[in-house]
Formats: C-alpha cells, structure tokens, sequence
C-alpha cells in the first residue's frame, strides 16, 4: 500500500465553485426549513448572491492566475489535477454565472402568468386531477427549481474546468441531471414537458453511457485519466491505437450531445420546446457553453497530439450540423423549436472555430487563436440566446405562452419595442453586422480558414444562407404579416425579464461594435494548461 | 494496525495475526467437505430453531410446544418438512410462472452462501490438513455478505410480484421497503467497526476484537445492527411484511409445498446469519469470552471456538424468539419512521463521533473529556433540530398537508389495487352512505368553484 | 480468484438443492384440479384482476427505493473511508463530515417535506 | 473627420427622427439630410482632383483581428458619395406625402430608416477598411429591408424577404472571401483589413480566383446581373418609387463600386482570369434586361429591369479593362443614378394619380398633364440614350471600348440600345399617348413641389449630356490607378 | 485480462442495442444503467492491467452517478407513467414537428 498523500485543495482558486455549490446545498435547506411564503423570497435573494459572489469571485481569481510553468497558459492545476483553474476555465466560469444570473432573474419572473412562476404548482400532481387543481388554485410553485439550478451551474462550472476524464464525467452529469428535471416542470402544457424531461434524460443517459465508455477504453489506452498523461501516451505512442480511436469516438458521443450536434441533435428541439421557457433560456445558454468548454480541453489538450484522426470527424460533424439545424429550423412552426434547430446549427458554427489552431506560436500577432474565436461566439450566442428565449415567454395569448410562429404575426405593430429586440436578436443569430453575431462568426471562420478547413468555411457560408432564410422569415411575419384572429398580445414582464432582455441587447449591440475588450479578455486568458 | 486498538484495558485474548494468505490454500476436497458442513450444519441450525422457537415462545404462552415427534418434540421440524414436500404443488393461474417458481431459489441460495465467509473458528487441523474453520475469506468479506444478501431480497420481491396476487405483491413490496430501509442503517452501523478493524476482512475483525468486543465499545453500532437486523429478517416486532392480519401471508401467500419450505428455510437461515455476523462483528466471533482465556488457556484453540460461536449465535436466537414471543407488532409508519428518521441520523451522528474520538487517539494531543461533551451536545442538537422542526411545521400548519386531508379520496389515488365500486356508489340499499364519500362531493365541488 | 472458489462450491450445492426442492415437489406432492385452487387467494371473494406487469405500486415505495439508493451510495464512500480512515486521520475525518453534511442536506429536505412519512 | 461627420450626420438624424414627436419627425429628417447634402459639398471642395485616396482617417478598431475604423476617399468613391447626399433629399421630399398613405409605416419610420440607409451607404463608399466595408455593405440591408417591406404595395413583405436572402447570401459568400484575404494577409506575416495591406501582399493565383469568385458573386447580386437579379423587378414592383430609387440608384451601384475596387484593385489577375465569363454575363444582362423590359405590363417593374440592362453596361464597361470603358463605366454609374432616380419618381407621381401601375390601365395622360408626360420622356430618352442628355456619353463610351475588346461584344452592345429605345418609346406612348382609360378620372398634372423635386434630376441630366469634364477629371485618376494595378498601362486617354 | 475487456464491450453493446430497440421506458433505462455497468467492468479491468488505482475509483464514482441517474431517472418516468398510464416510449409522442 502506497503511502496516503493528502491532496492539496486551492481554496481560493475554487472558491467560485464552492459558493455555487454551497448555495445550492443551503438553497435545499431554505427548501426544507422555510416557511413556504419565505421560500421565494429566500431562494431567488439566495441564487442571485451566490451567483454575483462566485462572480466576484471569478474576477478575483483572474486578477491573480499567474503563468503556468513558463508556459503560455496561465492558472493552477487545483485538487491533486483535477481541476484546471486555468484562463479558459475563468473566462467560461464568468460567462456561465453571467448567463445564470440572467437565468434566476427569468426563473423568478412572475409577472407574465398572473402572479405565478413558469413552474408547476406540485410537479407530483398527475395533470388533469384534483391535485393539480387544488395546487393551482393555492398558487403553488417549486421553488425547488433555484437549488435545481444552482447544480447545474455547479456542473457546468466542473464540466469545462475538469481536468481528467473522471472530473469531466461527474461534472457532465452534474450539469445534466438537474436540468432533466427543470425540463419537466413547466406550468402550463405538462404533458409537453413530461415528454421533454423523459426524452432529454433517456437520450442524455444513454450519451453519457457513451461518454463513460470512451473515458474507460481511454483510460485503458493510456493508463491514467489525466489529459496530461492521456497526451502524453498519444505522443509516445503506446497502447493499441483502436482504443484510442474507438474510445474517442464514444466521447465525442458523449461531449456532442451535450452540445447537440448532429448526429446527436434529435433531443434538442423537443426538449426545447417542451420545458419550461426559462429553463430553455438558461439550458440552451448555459449548457453550449459548458460543453464546449469541455470539448476543447478534452481534444486541445488530452488529445491534441491526435488531431489528425478526430478532425476528420468534426469536420463532418460541424458541416452537418450546420445543415441540418438551419435546413430544419425553416420547417418549423413553432418559434422554440424554430430557435433549437438554429442553436443545433449555431453548433455547427462553433465547431467550425473548434476546427483551428490553438496554439499562438503558431499565429502571427493580429491573429486569434481558435480558442479566443471559440470563446467569443460563445459569449455572443450565450446572450443572444437568453435574451431571445426571454422575449418568447414575453409573448402570450389566453393559453400561455404562444410559441406558435404564425400566431406573432403582426407583433411589430402590438408591440414595436419587444418586436425590435426579437428581430436584433434574430439579426444577431443570422450574424448580420453590427451585432455581436457577426463578429463571432467573422472570428470563428477566420480560425478555421486560418487552419486550411475552407471546405467546412464554405459550407457554413451556405449554411448560414440557409439560416438567414429562417430569422428573416420570422421578422416578415412580426413585421409584416397580418394578425391572425387577435394577434399575439404581450405581457408586460417585471424588471426581472426586463433586465435579461436589455443586458443581452445591450451585450449583443455592444460587442457587435467593439467586440475588442472581450476578444482581448480572450486573449489574455492565455491557452489552457496542459 | 490493530495493535493500537484501545489499549486501555488489558485483557488476555491474545490471537495470532491474521493473514489471508491462509485462504484460498485448500485442497478441492477439503472445500467441498467444508461446504457440505456448513450446508448440514445450517438446515440442521434451522430444524433446530423452528422447534427452539416454537418451544420457548409456548413456554412464554404457558403451553408445551411440540413434543411428540423424538425426544422433546425435536424432530417435529423434520416432520413438517416431510409433510410439505407430500402437499400439492400449486402455482396460481394469475402467476408469471417462471418467475414464480425461480422465486424461492433465489432467495434461498444467499441464505446458504452468506456463510462461506463466516469465521467459525481458527485455523484448525482438518482431516491432517491446517485450514480455517471459515470457507473462505476476502478483504471485502463483510461487503459480500450484504451483496449477497440483498440478492436475497429479490427473491422475496419476485416471488411477491409474481404470484398475481395483490395480498403477494404488497408483501412483497414492503418487504423490500422494509428491508431496504434496515438495510441502510445496518450498513452504517459497520461503518465503525471498519473504522475500528481497519478491514473487512471477517476473519481480521475477529481478530481485531482480541482486546475487546466492538459490541461494547461501539455500544450504539451494536444496537443499531440488533434493531435492524430484526427488522432486515422481517421478524417480530416487524414482521409487517407477513402480517396475517392485513396481508394473510405476505409474499408468499400463494406459495405452497415445498416452495413454500423453501421460503422458510431461507427465512430461518437468514435469522441465523444476521445472528452469525452480529457476533463475528460485535461480539469477538468465534473467540471465547473474555475471562475464560485466563482461566482455560486452550478456550481459542482447536475446534473448542465452535462452541463459543454457536453459543453466541444461541444468545441472539433466543433474543429474536423474546422478541417475538413478547412485543406487538408495529404499525407499518411507526417502523418505517423508526428506521429512517432515528436509526439513520443517530448512525450518522455516531460515525462522525466515533471517526473524531479516533483522530484524536491517533493524534493524541487533545483533551479528550471536552471532546466527548462536543460530541454529545452535537449528536442532542442534531437530532432534536429534527424533531423541533416537525413539531412546529404541524404547528404551523403548512398548507401541503392541510391540502393533504383536504383531497378527495380516490381509491385509486396511491395506486393500491382497490377493488372497482359497484356503479352507483360503494354502498347501495338502505344503508347510509359512509362520511368520506360527502366529504369528497363537497370538496370536489368548491375545489372546482374555486378553480372557475 | 482462489478466495471465491469455495464461495461457487457452496452456491452449486445451495442451489442445487435448492432446485432439487422445486423440482421434487411436483412429484411428491398430490394433482387434484380445482379451479378455485388456482385463482389468486383473496379471502373467498373473485379476485381482483391485476394488470399486466403487476399492477401499479405506491409512489411512496419509489421514495423509499430512490432514498435507499442515496444512502447505500453514501454507505459505498464510508466503508473504504473507514477501513483506510487510519492513513487519512483528520483529513479523512473532515472530508467525511462534509460528504455527510452534503447528504444530509438532501435527507433533511426529504424529511422535512414529508418524504420519511408514511400513512 | 469630414468623412466620420457624413456618415454620422444622417446616422444620428436616423435616431433623433425615431424619437421625435411624428409631427416633427420629416422636418427634422430633411433637416439632417440637407446638413449631410452641405457635409457632402464640403467634403468634395476639400477633394483633390488629382487622383488617390483622399480625406483618409484611420483609427484601430479590433485591434485581435487587425481590423480598422479608416475612411478614405477616391474619385469614384466621391462621386458616390455625391450622388447619395444629393439624391436622399430628393426621395424624402418625394416621399412626403407617401410614406404617410395608408398601411404604409408611417413617415417617421420611412424618414429614420432612410437616413440610417444614407448613412451605411456613405460609409460603404468611404470604407478603406475590407471589414468595416463588408460590415456596413452588410449593414446597409437592414434599413433597406425595412424600407421594401414597410412600403409599398401588396406582397412586399415577400419581395423584402427575397430581397434580403439573395443579398445576404451574397454577403456571406463575400465574407468567406474576406476572410479569405485576412488570412492570406496573416500567413504572410502583417493580418490586416487594410485595403492597403492587402493591396500590397502577393496572392498566389489560385486563392486570388476564389477569393474573386466570392466577392464577384456578391458585387453582381447586388449590381445585379444575370442571373442573380431576380430580386430586383419583384423588389421594385412592390416598394414605393422612393425606396426604389435608393435602392437602384444608390445601393445597386454598391455593386460595381466593389467591383472596380476589389475585384479589380486587390486581384487584378483573377479579374482577367475571369473576364470571358464576365464579359459574356453583362452582355446577357444588358439584352436579357432589355428584352425583358419590353414585355413588363407594371411600369416600376419596367423601370427596375432597365437598370439589369444599364447594370451590365456598366460591368461591361469595367471588364473590358481599357481606360475608355473604365471611365465610361464609372460615368455611367453616376448617370445612371440621376436617370433612373428622375425615372422612378415620375412613375411614383403617376402612380399615385392614375392609382395603378399597370401600363395596360394607362393611356392619355400627357392630355391632361404634360408636364409629367415631359419629364417622363426626356427620362425614357435618357434611358435609351439619347444624345445630349448625360446617359448617351457614357454608354457611347463602353460601346467603344466594347468594340476595342472585340467585334462581337460590341455588336451585342449595340442591339441594346434598339431595344431600349423600343421599350422607352413604347412606354411612353402606352401611358402617355392615345386614349385615356374608360371611366378613370383625368390625371392632374405636376404641382410645383413636385416639379421641384424633379428638376435638379433632369438638370443635371442636360448638364452632364453637354459638359462631363468635371465628373471625367475626377474619374480619370482612378481608371487610371485601376488599370496599372491590373497591369493594363494608360493607352490614349478618353474623348 | 481481455475477456474483461470484450466482455464488458459485448454488455455495453447489448445494453446499446436494448436502448434502440426496446419501447418500454424502464427496460430502455435498464439499458442505459447495463451501459454504464459496462464501463465499469471494463474501468476495473484495465485498472487491473495498468496496475494503478483510478480505475476502481472511477467505479466508485460511476456508480454514484449511475444511483444518482436512476432517482432523477426513476421520478421522471414515474410522472410520465402516472399521467399515461403506460411507460412507452412511443406513447410519448406530443412532441412533433
């Protein structure tokens, strides 16, 4: 028995992570202990804090990473290597507590459906029966959802900073599993979202089988789950190339569907549409960016040595992704799902940056590494997508949220102000310039063009043709199409909404024009820590 | 590492040093000679206890008992046995047949192989060849034996679901409730004699106990593992999975002949290897009691330990027959909170007590008294938090259950299988119509002028 | 692998007595048909059909299950914690509390919305 | 700064329109385009005649990618700039009344996005910047699609739609190439947007063909030309004359502008690689257009087809690479504007009078009102290219360097002007001559507003017909430095 | 220690092919669990032929993971179940295009 060697745990590097987590922890016992008309109070004071000290706290920890072994990448391997609190990991943790906090605020929204939040009174009640009746007419919500949540950020926290396969794993399905059950908690359309949350889990459990399969035949490849060592054996070349090749795939598995790439998209628009808006909002925001996150530090990093057999496959993976999600979306009639297979093919679009080269040796000064381009989109799609979903649940009729696309017609006569902010945020997705889409496109084809992958570049181009097809389509019809029957109406939401919409606008505006400051901020997150 | 356990008392049973090199050395026939024994000595064990049984529980009614077939009724078991095995083999037409008659197999083979790791004795000269008086043993021997056990469960379950029955099914289901629930706290009242042992080796924690018995310096584990593993064997006072009164036979309601024998068997088995690691755990195992090591120095040497261990075994039998013989049984909520909402906390409570007091032994530089007094405020705190909490929510009366009682009442609502009520009402006739039946219609309606 | 050989000896002779029981008990045992005799038992009245697949089971005892499966998992964590527990002495002890206090978060939620009540 | 003030003056009018009180709303609005029309004069008295590029300024704008803010101008580029600050006025004050009528969206609305409208298009023609070019070339849709589908006729919303898909499609297509060229730039050690970086890196044959192919696409959709045009009769049909004129007359030249200056400027020999193609593709658009044209019953329909037939002179004019068809082709973009704008705006007025655009449901106007059926014929002549009237120089001058390029191209060049003069003439005397419609109200003729607005158009026309010196000294020096670039020397000049 | 390996690959196929194949949620979720169960096997096998630890404790960790997907995975299924009245897959279809 080798002697025990007590791990050493950087607490201040991970102090944002412990907050989060702590939060969630105590969010369950304000759960448990408070009366139920405190909970609301407590839990959404609660999330907002945690979320905003983690924050701080990221930006402290920033100030103070220093470089890494004299390399380019700068942070601290923390907990005996498995996490990397690295400039990556920072900049992601910061842009997922950023789009959590948005995430709260629509959770706590309240305004929109008459004095309720978006979530089932009593989750418990079957549809349908007295017990739901009673909950609803007692005003009944889950305040369980902000602890629910809280994990989730927690996971996606871990999920890019982990640093070996097993970290990853847990994070994964930290991350995941929370989320399942936000799925299913929808108010309204219950039924819908049961579906949601049943299909999201069943086809998310059966992808991290995937995931932890590839993580085993990995580790049986090289010995050890750290990515450090992982690269290490690829280089050198030990072990039976098939496990390696075979165990790769099954994460790529995993990791893609997580960020719903094709092949492994079929969940993403039913689970969209069938949760509960805000819970989409946060997910589709969130999750893209914890999972990419993880995808470059898992083929960067562990597998970096070995790209010439996993890029093959991203290649074909993004230029489908792409395809299919903007070819989809034109046949949709209902704007979440509409908005889903847009994200499937905005997935695409940040393969296609994932595609180019990470190291800066490797580029000229004036150049952006596929990292810094990746990172960016990510922030612009992170926004866009929060605030767009946060503008849907704005739009109503007497059943709830109308998500049905020919029901908005004439919007932008109802109501000019939501219309606009749709229509920029559409704008936004179909990267026209002056929004930050543009800008995160332009960064993310320059790196793949810069990389010799102009076939996938040339491929996005067509696809993002096709995109723009289906944002427009949606802009004629608020703007210029005829109200069918009473039109839509809109509920005017609470400062809560209201704050989502504007800082994601204003995010969207501002980084279209001076996406300097974040590119930089990029940048200075150095590479990851290998 | 066991060297350090307690050195507080001086006492005298001095065993060898285990090693588990002395497993798996066997000859092929001197296992299979081992496994006959041990599955002799086990059916034997059970014709024994069922007479036990019936004798010392008849002598607490003041009646006789069995007493006719051999001396003092003694092969009455055996007589039953045979009885069965000459009754019509019944499997209902609602039955998953497989499944039905897979049922009493798979829980009756854990019963028997839960042994194999059990210490009888030390190493012993056998035939001319030295070997344990214990199958065989794994570092993970006690993880073992409750995977094995649990396997057990699953016979109980299935043969419960697949009798088509409902009086089955439930029994089943709550015997597996039952079993699940006590399953947790026994697993975590071993937590402190690993903490102790250093191993899980069965065979090492008998050794572990050479200076004292964990039973009584982990007094609060031991009586964790007695009160669940009563309720694990689902034995008085928590027989509530074979309540006649509710459930007519349980599970195994539909069984019948030999199947049903076998039920019995590996319920009777069962109680005898709870008893078996409750003493091999908590009372020294096989190692005789302290005491008679000073007196008769060859009390731990030989084949003399079988004694000592099947006397332990006895002590505990006897307990369980008490038991039985003397307490009501439990309501099903009662038993269910005892589990879950004592017996689990305290564990907890206990573990962390009891790793702390062990820091501080292996630490050694802090002032023990004032530790303990902690420990204690800590545990009271900890549990009565609990309790403080529940009174004042009923109190308080929290809206969820008020709505609760308010529901109303649907016979299909937890999903038991009620029977269908005639059309037109539960009762017809002259009769009355019973109270829950106004009190739905009335709720029922307001609920829905509240909701319009 | 020898520690498990004589675990398989003894679960062949088990199980095959155990079968031996079974299979023996159709031969011994008397075939009288009766029509009653083969319904499910339910004190003389017409027996309840019961759906295919066992018919529904009380969402409590999925709490119970779903509880069950937390705390043998907690249960899987402390048995090596404990055996090992000499090497790690504080440390140990102190990331133990905080894995118990973690679950017992979720245990005190469960209790305190009634979860641990039966009726 | 005097070209950072052009493009802000009508940005910010854009805004402020937006938020005044509706009353306001066009005074305000005319208000800051007048100011950009005197920015514009301003600028173009500070131009040298001499040649390159002119009022620059250049600030870091994301400094990670090696983009910059920089604007200059060169002759071209001024006299687009001219002709946008002189025809935004003359649109808003002929959408005056207009923009308010019915299911339309409103003056304010019409008067901001205009105005932000002018505001892209100044800065896509001061853009010396490959990016911030591509980015307010991108920018301009979003004002234009608002315009297309907020006014105008049934079935705008879809022409608007078309509109924006077939232009964004070009633009993507051309940001590939943009890229293209920014990576190009880096591999060679100096990533920039710079149109002079770029213009001084060596790009391998190959690339230099894609990367033309891509900007090609976006530049002929945009000019358009055959057969990417099909947005443009459906745009035009469906959008008020107004939006048309910016349209076509300002947007469209957006088209050949980048071609001259990217296609020719930073990849000369793709450009020649590429000339047959080129070449031929004009020639079917200037007889396609024409052709077309003849067949069209809607008058505003008519009026956009025309402009595919001018469009591909223009190219053509660009693409045969002589210094005659250059300038010619340059002039030809200016006259074009004022042509066709005076074109759509008297078509508008008739519209509004007779209240349909069908040529068929027209007839007798000049009767009633011959100061419309004057103006609308000097503008069909101007179409077929009559000489005297400005069109006539520059279309004589592309015929020329046609037949200098070859015999062929300039016979079909040729056919063209035939047929324009068949589908002028036969327009004005469709609508204009014979009887009026049965039952339909006599049309009134021109007020003097709207006299008014047209006369700086027809003007100008006569004025350039008879005196093109001042715009063929200020083109001279670009054709000039274009055609060095391409490796084509300045053989006699022009005249 | 190959026949682990292939062994735990034959597991995880079966249980990758029950999950496409089978409609009864549960069964499908059986599937899931039998995949993850494979992992592990094979986690604890190369942990065996590598000689070092991560392996099983991998194991460990999976299997808390696989608890944890099970309850989150158990309630799900039960809703659905409660509200339809059948754990079909197929029968959960209100989610079109």
């Amino acid at each position: 028995m080798t002697e025990f060697v007590k791990p050493s745990i950087d607490y201040f590097e991970l102090w944002p992570l412990l907050v989060v987590f702590g939060v969630a922890c105590l969010g369950v016992v304000v759960e448990a202990f408070a009366p139920r008309r405190l909970r609301y109070v407590a839990q959404v004071g609660l999330a907002l804090t945690g979320l905003v000290v983690a924050l701080v706290g990221v930006v402290l920890v920033a100030r103070d990473v220093t470089t890494y072994e004299d390399g380019a990448a700068r942070g601290i391997l923390a907990v005996g290597g498995t996490i990397a609190v690295d400039g990556p990991s920072l900049f992601i943790w910061g842009l997922v507590l950023a789009l959590a906090i948005g995430g709260v605020l629509l959770f706590a929204e309240r305004h929109l459906d008459g004095g309720v939040s978006a979530f089932a009174g009593q989750a418990a009640a079957v549809p349908g029966t007295d017990a739901e009746t009673a909950a609803l007419v007692a005003n009944r919500e889950h305040t369980e959802v902000y602890p629910l949540m809280m994990f989730a950020v927690f996971g996606m926290m871990l999920f890019p900073a982990a640093n070996d396969l097993l970290t990853m794993f847990v994070g994964l399905e930290v991350l995941s599993l929370p989320l399942y059950l936000l799925s299913g908690l929808a108010r309204r359309r219950r039924l819908l979202s049961q579906e949601a949350a049943l299909k999201y889990f069943l086809l998310g459990a059966f992808s991290s089988g995937f995931f932890l399969y590839g993580a085993a035949l990995l580790y049986g490849y090289a010995g050890s789950l750290d990515f450090a060592a992982i690269n290490e054996a690829v280089r050198n070349d030990v072990g039976s190339p098939a496990l390696l090749l075979i165990g790769t795939g099954l994460l790529s598995v995993g990791l893609l569907f997580k960020v719903g790439a094709v092949p492994f998209q079929a969940w993403t628009p039913d689970v969209y549409q069938g949760a509960p808006t805000p819970v989409t909002a946060f997910m589709a925001a969130g999750t893209k960016v914890a999972a990419f996150g993880a995808i470059m530090r898992l083929f960067y990093v562990a597998l970096g040595a070995d790209r010439w057999s996993w890029q093959p496959m991203l290649w074909i993976v993004a230029i489908l992704s792409m395809f299919v999600g903007a070819a989809l979306a034109i046949t949709q009639s209902d704007i979440k799902r509409l908005l889903a297979y847009s994200s499937v093919a905005h997935t695409g679009f940040i393969l296609t940056g994932v595609l180019g080269l990470q190291a800066s040796d490797q580029l000229a000064i004036g150049e952006i590494t596929s990292l810094q381009a990746v990172l960016f989109y990510l922030t612009t799609y992170g926004f866009a997508t929060i605030g767009a979903f946060a503008v849907v649940s704005l739009v109503r009729d007497a059943g709830g949220e109308t998500t049905a696309i020919d029901r908005w017609a004439g919007l932008g006569k109802e109501s000019p102000v939501v219309a606009a902010v749709f229509a920029f945020f559409l704008l936004a997705m179909a990267g026209i310039p002056l929004t930050s889409g543009f800008v995160g496109k332009l960064a993310v084809f320059s790196v793949a063009l810069a990389a010799g992958a102009w076939p996938v570049v040339v491929a996005a181009v067509i696809a993002s043709i096709i995109a723009a097809f289906l944002y427009i389509r949606v802009i004629k019809v608020m703007y210029f199409d005829e109200p069918v029957g009473d039109g839509p109406s809109v509920a005017y939401p609470s400062v809560l909404t209201a704050t989502t919409i504007a800082v994601g606008a204003a995010v969207t505006l501002v980084l279209g024009i001076v996406p300097g400051p974040v590119l930089d901020l990029a940048a200075v997150a150095g590479e990851f820590i290998r | 590492m066991n060297g350090t356990v307690m050195s507080i008392l001086p006492l005298a049973a001095d065993l060898p040093e285990p090693d588990l090199a002395a497993f798996g050395q066997d000859p092929w026939w001197v296992i299979v000679l081992k496994a006959v024994l041990i599955f002799l000595i086990l059916v034997l064990l059970t014709l024994f206890n069922i007479w036990f049984e019936r004798r010392v529980v008849a002598r607490m009614q003041h009646r006789v008992g069995p007493n006719r077939h051999g001396p003092f009724g003694l092969l009455q078991s055996l007589a039953d046995g045979v009885k069965l095995a000459l009754k019509e083999d019944i499997v209902p037409k609602a039955a998953d047949k497989v499944v039905f008659v897979l049922a009493p197999v798979i829980a009756v083979v854990p019963a028997f192989v839960t042994w194999s790791v059990i210490p009888l004795g030390p190493e012993v000269n056998f035939f001319g060849v030295m070997t344990p008086l214990q199958l065989t043993d794994m570092p993970v021997a006690v993880l073992f034996m409750l995977a094995i056990a649990s396997i057990g469960i699953y016979g109980i379950v299935l043969g419960g679901w697949s009798s088509g029955s409902t009086y089955s099914l439930l029994g089943g289901l709550r015997s597996s409730a039952q079993m699940i629930s006590y399953e947790v706290a026994m697993g975590l009242a071993l937590v402190a004699v690993f903490l102790y042992a250093g191993s899980m080796s069965t065979s090492e924690i008998v050794y572990a106990q050479d200076k004292l018995w964990f039973g009584l310096i982990l007094m609060p584990s031991f009586v964790i593992y007695v009160i669940s593993m009563v309720g694990e064997t689902n034995r008085a006072p928590f027989d509530l999975p074979e309540a006649e009164g509710e459930l007519v036979g349980g599970f195994h309601t539909e069984y019948s002949s030999l199947k049903f024998a076998l039920f019995f068997l590996a319920e009777y088995i069962n109680l005898a290897t709870v008893s078996a690691i409750a003493t091999t755990l908590f009372l020294g195992g096989w190692a005789a009691p302290w005491g008679i090591e000073n007196v008769w120095e060859g009390a731990n040497g030989g084949y003399w330990p079988l004694l000592w261990f099947f006397g332990k075994i006895f002590i505990f039998i006897f307990l369980f027959v008490w038991l039985r013989g003397s307490l009501p049984r439990m309501r099903y909520d009662q038993f269910m909170a005892l589990g879950w909402k004592v017996l689990i906390p305290v564990s907890l409570a206990w573990i962390v007590a009891v790793a702390t007091i062990r820091v501080i032994s292996l630490e050694g530089n802090i002032n023990r008294t004032y530790l303990v007094a902690a420990i204690a405020v800590l545990l009271v705190m900890t549990v009565a938090l609990m309790f403080v909490g529940e009174g004042k929510d009923k109190g308080q009366g929290d809206a969820e259950d008020v709505r609760a009682d308010d529901e109303p009442h649907d016979a299909f609502a937890g999903g038991f299988p009620v029977p269908p009520m005639p059309v037109g009402g539960a009762v017809r006739g002259a009769a009355a119509p019973m109270t829950f039946a106004t009190r739905r219609t009335t709720v029922t309606a307001s609920a829905e002028e509240n909701h319009e | 692998m020898e520690l498990y050989t004589p675990v398989l000896a003894l679960a062949l002779l088990a199980t095959g007595f155990a079968v031996f029981s079974v299979a023996i008990s159709a031969f011994t045992g008397p075939k009288r048909y009766n029509r009653a005799k083969l319904d499910s038992y339910e004190c003389g009245i017409e027996p309840t059909p019961q759906p295919i697949g066992g018919g529904r089971i009380p969402v409590k005892y999925f709490i119970t299950a779903m509880l069950f499966i937390v705390f043998d998992i907690e249960i899987i964590f402390l048995y090596p914690w404990a055996v090992h527990f000499d090497a790690m002495r504080l440390f140990g002890l102190i990331e133990m509390v905080l894995f118990i206090a973690t679950v017992f978060v979720a245990y005190a939620y469960v209790w305190r919305r009634g979860g641990l009540d039966w009726d | 700064m005097i070209l950072t003030i052009l493009i802000l003056l009508p940005l910010v009018g854009a805004v402020v329109t937006a938020f005044v009180p509706g009353a306001l709303a066009r005074v305000v609005g005319l208000g800051f385009a007048g100011a950009t029309l005197v920015a514009g004069i301003v600028a173009a008295t500070q131009y040298d005649v001499g040649g390159g590029m002119q009022l620059t300024e250049t600030h870091v704008w994301i400094e990670a990618m090696g983009v910059h803010y920089a604007l200059g101008v060169d002759g071209l580029g001024l006299l687009m700039v001219l002709l946008t600050v002189v025809l935004v006025p003359i649109v808003l004050l002929a959408g005056w009344r207009e923009s308010e009528a019915e299911g339309n969206g409103g003056a304010k609305a019409f008067f901001a996005w205009t105005l932000a409208l002018e505001a892209m298009s100044l800065a896509v023609f001061t853009a010396t910047d490959v990016l911030l070019f591509y980015v307010v070339f991108e920018a301009t849709l979003i004002p234009a699609y608002f315009l297309i589908g907020g006014f105008g006729r049934e079935g705008r919303g879809r022409a608007a739609t078309k509109f924006l898909i077939y232009q964004l499609a070009g633009g993507l297509i051309m940001l590939a190439s943009v890229i293209g060229l920014y990576v190009v730039s880096s591999n060679q050690g100096n990533p920039s947007f710079l149109l002079t970086d770029l213009a001084a890196i060596d790009i391998d044959p190959i690339t230099q063909r894609w990367l033309f192919v891509g900007f090609f696409i976006a530049f002929a959709i945009k000019a358009p030309m055959f057969p990417v045009h099909t947005w443009l009769a459906d745009t035009t049909e469906k959008a008020t004359p107004g939006t048309s004129v910016l349209l076509v007359c300002i947007l469209d030249k957006i088209g050949t502008f980048g071609m001259l200056r990217f296609c020719l400027g930073l990849l000369p020999d793709a450009s020649q690689w590429a000339t047959p193609v080129v070449v031929v593709l004009a020639l079917i658009s200037i007889i396609y257009g024409a052709l077309v044209a003849i067949g069209q019953d809607d008058v505003l329909r008519l009026i956009g087809l025309t402009s595919l037939s001018h469009f591909g002179f223009i190219v053509l004019g660009i693409f045969v690479f002589s210094p005659t068809g250059g300038t010619g082709a340059i002039l030809y973009m200016v006259n074009h504007g004022i042509a066709t704008a005076l074109m759509f705006l008297v078509a508008g007025f008739l519209i509004q009078r007779t209240g349909t655009a069908s040529i068929r449901e027209m007839g007798g106007v000049e009767k009633t009102a011959p100061v419309l059926a004057g103006f609308f014929l000097v503008a069909g002549l101007a179409a077929c290219g009559l000489p005297g009237l400005s069109p006539f120089v520059s279309e004589l001058m592309v015929i020329v360097a046609a037949f200098d390029h070859h015999w062929l191209v300039g016979s079909v060049a040729v056919l063209a002007i035939v047929l324009a003069a068949f589908y002028a003439l036969w327009m004005y005397q469709r609508t204009m001559t014979g009887p009026g419609r049965e039952g339909a109200a006599p049309v009134a003729d021109l007020d003097r507003r709207e006299v008014g607005i047209l006369a700086p158009l027809l003007l100008a026309l006569v004025l350039f017909g008879f005196y093109p010196m001042p715009l063929l000294d200020v083109i001279n020096p670009v054709v000039h430095d274009t055609l060095t670039g391409v490796g084509i020397g300045q053989e006699g000049g022009p005249q | 220690m190959t026949q682990y390996v292939v062994l735990s690959a034959i597991l995880f196929t079966i249980g990758c092919v029950g999950v496409l194949t089978r409609r009864n949620a549960i069964v499908v979720f059986m599937c899931v669990e039998l995949m993850l169960n494979a992992s592990n096997l094979a986690f604890v096998a190369f942990a065996k032929q590598h000689g070092n630890l991560d392996g099983q404790i991998t194991a460990f960790f999976v299997m808390v993971v696989a608890a944890a997907e099970v309850v989150i995975g158990l309630a799900i299924i039960m809703t659905i179940f409660r509200t339809r009245r059948s754990a079909s897959v197929d029968d959960a279809s209100l989610l079109k295009y």
